[in-house]
């Protein structure tokens, strides 16, 4: 393995465990290793952005047709975000983008979400099938505001909230589950080789981080 | 005349972007199609544009904070990150065309910063949602009490250990996903898609101009 | 009109002739009869012509129980907007949810911490607030260094109302706005000084953990729907009002599709997917 | 809510409710490091149906079938979806089908360049490059651009190496140079797959919708499971069971142990808790406090 990568594994498992001093307590490692990838994820983001744009897109365009160098300074209008004066100039790039992005999916969510849920509900095969249609009734009956839930709608109501409830039990189970796979990914790095080398001077760091605030602590109950 | 090219001119071009591409979503026709497939590029292009507001927001708010306490250590970090990383990719690439994806050096930074950090900070959540679930979440009405019911069978029932403990675990947490699961997801899916082309015709009409940002 | 790159075979189509794509007919009809409905049902919301009157959520009778038990212990009120914005359907909701703790706070003489992520929320939300104290005739009750932006970043601004709650210990957390993971710690925040905790969020995956963790949960749409009976704005009235509209339409096709397709009448099931 | 009050003496159960949170740091770290350092060996149990219906169908396609990858996989997506990403790659090696892989998230194509070379050993100058398997890197306008790239496979013009598609063989081979052709779109990340039934499923009937999805995500799968989306791995365990269905064991698999053991002691923290809780209330009650 050569030494530069050698080199990134043990700042990434640095990194780790910086930010996993966290759970001690906020310190000033932890901000300041927060703040580097913050830094660099940004970083990444650009660069790799305007390097596909530019090779796959701009300037295969730039050979076929002149006109396609208009596209820069409408992008660079983006740039008004900044200005107090010329900020609406900045609404003509976002028209662009709000415009094609509410058009893509203006008839396909309609269709997908919609009326292909009311359809695929239609087909009921078994009791489990009548349950779902149950189910989709009242949970969105349950959203219904123009309309007291008094009389008949109450039941219809809070058998809606029931159906929630489940549901959101298995969003609460599933997000248990995502956060401890996270974790398992990153102890698995750290237990690698040769990421492992830091834990002890992670542990030594602690000890001592741990100890001055005991010492700091003792000190102000002494002076009290 | 002003708010004519202030308000209403760029709500007119996003009314006429909204149609075309809405049309190319269902017209099959060649060069309506073709007409959509140059817009794409030209938008993607543009689009590309945005990713600088991003950079040049955050490497204000940090000037700022280096101006007002020049040893912001956090600030000079994140600036450092950023720039050598801009800087570098770009002449790396601009003078020995080697793409940001294939260059080494970047590619370290990367897996040694970006990677850890983004994958540590999400992990920690795992503490958090732990904490949280021995000290905050408590069954104080009927609707919490199903839901932690539920939310304990789906946590072991969809882990191998759960068939270990109740054979019919597994199957229990399936079903719960497929009938009771599946109504609540499909009743706010229809909730959401009511909701969201609501606002979406009101953007059209111009009565919601939230996407106006600041100013008239 | 922007020219098409030459040099590139354009994609044979199977069938030219046919100009609609298949499966949409319906979906078409039925959108554009929605985008009829909604753009009345605003317009005659705004005219007058029509005065939706939206159900009062529980939620709201809450908000009031809690700062009346503020009041009592003399202990103040925080207010938390998470993450969100000044624009879309849930930040207005937040903001109307604010301004109404506000004048709530002024009436009662109570004090009212508000903190926020987006940058962007401080010079609206201290107006609104302002405004709110002078219209409750408590005008010396407003101050400004109550109202707290702690970080642009997740964590940093949720470890900021951490450590908030703890050291202001209020008698009532309400979290509206958008939430994602640090949810969870506020709701142990709450936990440990004893307030009672009321959070309305739009984020589904977020809301089960304010259900077990908070005294009141508003459940996704609930929280635009509360924002809208709390501001009485007609657009919002209006566009409640078509929400419903749609949601009876839906659940009309639904309910006819399912009596009539499992006994083999398939002419719904079939037209709704030409 | 426990207050605090100076008059009453704290019972054990408020006692027991409000220890120090590093304690339950402690055990949490204890639950996945002991099983990784020293595994159990839970059974891995009964295959999901979901996994074993994305399984039989992906059986049922014939080799040389075109299979699409969305990859969204950032970094804090890479515990859960990278392995499913790699499990699918070794599944589609093994059938021989024809891959197309892409990203619309710049700090995903370093798991794409990962992957790759973890299951076909090289990226570019791998002989079967341009032939069975084409890497697209990042594909801007987001939904706008993936609904031009289902129009038209040549709409991306260069791949991720700058290679031109329109002289590769694998391009040139497909008679129809669209989403017709697909037989199974894939996608990642926590956002749940629904812009891909509604961009690609139900534009293009004949290519069905999965995902390796973060386990978050997977309630939302079910509003077009089983019919649009023919199945799906959900987060780590999907994946596990996916490896052990192909015959591949992997990283997910290895994490098993520690998945069941940090499960059950989450399990048992929100017993404990709410036993302490009611319990402390009703000390109160009857101590009239």
């Amino acid at each position: 393995m050569e030494i530069g990568e050698t080199l990134s594994i043990l700042v990434a498992s640095a990194m780790t465990l910086a930010l996993m001093s966290y759970l001690w307590r906020e310190n000033t490692v932890y901000r300041i290793f927060e703040h580097a990838f913050i830094g660099a994820a940004a970083g990444w983001g650009a660069i790799s952005t305007a390097q596909v744009t530019w090779t796959n897109y701009l300037e295969p365009s730039l050979k076929t047709s002149w006109l396609w160098y208009l596209t820069i300074p409408v992008g660079l209008m983006y740039l008004f975000f900044f200005s107090k004066k010329y900020f609406w100039l900045y609404r003509y790039p976002i028209a662009l983008s709000i415009g094609s992005g509410l058009g893509v999916s203006f008839f396909r969510t309609m269709k997908t979400s919609f009326i292909e849920q009311l359809r695929g509900l239609m087909i009921i095969k078994d009791w489990q099938g009548v349950l779902l249609v149950v189910g989709t009734i009242t949970a969105l009956f349950y959203f219904y505001a123009t309309r007291e839930h008094t009389g008949p709608f109450r039941y219809v109501s809070e058998t809606g909230t029931w159906f929630l409830m489940i549901g959101f039990g298995a969003q609460v189970g599933t997000a248990v589950m995502a956060r401890i796979s996270l974790f398992i990914a990153r102890a698995n790095f750290l237990l690698s080789e040769p990421a492992y080398y830091m834990i002890p001077v992670a542990l030594v760091l602690l000890a001592i981080g741990v100890y001055r605030d005991y010492r700091k602590k003792l000190i102000e109950t002494q002076v009290l | 005349m002003s708010l004519m090219f202030k308000r209403y001119v760029p709500w007119g071009i996003l009314v006429a972007m909204t149609s075309m591409v809405a049309a190319d979503t269902i017209i099959v026709q060649t060069d309506l199609n073709n007409m959509i497939k140059s817009a794409t590029t030209a938008l993607s292009i543009i689009g590309s544009f945005a990713v600088m507001v991003s950079v040049i927001l955050l490497t204000r708010s940090h000037a700022g904070k280096i101006r007002k306490n020049k040893l912001a250590v956090e600030s000079w970090t994140l600036l450092g990150c950023m720039w050598v990383m801009i800087i570098y990719g770009l002449y790396r690439f601009i003078f020995a065309g080697v793409r940001p994806i294939a260059e080494p050096t970047i590619q370290y930074i990367f897996n040694a910063i970006v990677a850890p950090g983004d994958s540590t900070v999400y992990a920690l959540l795992y503490f958090v949602i732990a904490s949280a679930c021995y000290r905050a979440f408590r069954a104080k009405n009927m609707r919490s009490l199903i839901l932690l019911i539920v939310g304990i069978v789906f946590i072991i029932g969809r882990a191998p250990i759960g068939q270990l403990l109740y054979v019919g675990m597994p199957d229990l947490a399936n079903w719960i996903l497929n009938v009771p699961g599946a109504a609540m997801v499909k009743a706010l899916l229809l909730a959401e898609v009511i909701s969201s082309f609501a606002l979406n015709i009101r953007v059209l009409l111009g009565q919601e101009r939230g996407w106006m940002g600041r100013g008239d | 009109m922007i020219p098409s790159r030459k040099g590139e075979e354009s994609v044979e189509i199977a069938s030219v002739g046919q100009a609609l794509r298949t499966g949409y007919n319906a979906t078409i009809v039925f959108t554009l009869v929605i985008m009829v409905l909604i753009a009345l049902s605003i317009y005659l919301t705004v005219r007058g012509v029509l005065k939706p009157k939206i159900r009062r959520l529980p939620g709201i009778d809450a908000i009031d129980e809690a700062i009346g038990r503020a009041t009592e212990l003399r202990r103040p009120v925080h207010f938390c907007m998470g993450q969100s914005g000044i624009s879309g359907s849930v930040a207005l909701a937040a903001l109307a949810v604010l301004r109404y703790t506000a004048r709530k706070c002024a009436e009662m003489k109570s004090r009212l911490i508000f903190s926020f992520a987006a940058a962007s929320v401080n010079t609206v939300a201290a107006d609104l607030i302002k405004q709110a104290y002078i219209e409750g005739n408590y005008p010396e009750g407003y101050r400004p260094e109550d109202i707290r932006w702690l970080s642009e970043r997740q964590f940093a601004y949720s470890a900021g109302v951490l450590g908030l709650v703890l050291r202001e210990k209020p008698a009532a957390n309400l979290f509206f706005g958008f939430f994602m993971g640090e949810a969870l710690l506020f709701a142990e925040s709450g936990y440990r000084v004893g307030a009672i905790q009321i959070a309305g969020t739009t984020m589904s995956i977020v809301v089960p953990f304010f259900v077990v963790s908070c005294d009141y949960t508003l459940i996704s749409e609930e929280m635009i729907i509360a924002g809208t009976y709390i501001s009485q704005e007609p657009h919002q009235l209006g566009t409640i009002q078509a929400q419903d509209y749609m949601r009876l339409i839906g659940l009309t096709i639904l309910g006819i599709g399912c009596v009539l397709t499992p006994l083999g009448i398939k002419f719904l099931y079939d037209i709704l997917g030409v | 809510m426990a207050t605090e009050t100076a008059g009453t003496r704290k019972s054990v159960w408020d006692r027991l409710q409000d220890i120090d949170p590093k304690i339950i740091y402690g055990i949490m770290l204890i639950a996945v490091f002991l099983p990784l350092i020293r595994p159990l060996g839970v059974p891995i149990g009964n295959i999901n149906p979901e996994v074993t219906n994305l399984y039989n169908y992906l059986n049922s396609l014939p080799a040389g079938s075109i299979i699409v990858h969305d990859c969204e996989i950032s970094p804090i997506y890479m515990a859960e979806c990278y392995p499913c990403f790699v499990a699918f790659l070794n599944e589609h090696v093994q059938r021989s089908f024809k891959v197309i892989m892409f990203t619309q998230d710049t700090t995903a194509l370093p798991a794409i360049e990962k992957g790759i070379t973890e299951v076909y050993g090289k990226t570019k100058d791998h002989p079967n490059y341009g032939k069975t398997f084409v890497n697209l890197g990042f594909l801007p306008g987001s939904t706008l651009g993936l609904n031009a790239f289902a129009a038209d496979n040549l709409f991306p013009v260069l791949d991720a190496y700058g290679n031109k598609l329109a002289d590769m063989q694998f391009f040139k081979e497909m008679a129809d140079k669209s989403a017709r052709s697909w037989r199974l779109v894939v996608g990642y990340g926590s956002g749940g797959v629904g812009y891909l039934v509604q961009q690609i499923t139900d534009v293009y009937p004949n290519c069905k919708t999965s995902s390796g999805t973060a386990a978050v995500a997977i309630p939302s799968h079910y509003a077009y499971y089983p019919n649009k989306i023919i199945g799906f791995l959900g987060g780590l365990t999907g994946a596990a069971q996916f490896e052990y269905l192909i015959g591949k064991p992997g990283i997910a698999i290895a994490g098993m142990d520690a998945q069941s053991l940090a499960s059950l002691a989450i399990a048992v923290l929100i017993v404990v808790g709410n036993v302490a809780y009611f319990a402390a209330r009703r000390t109160k009650a009857v101590r009239g406090g």
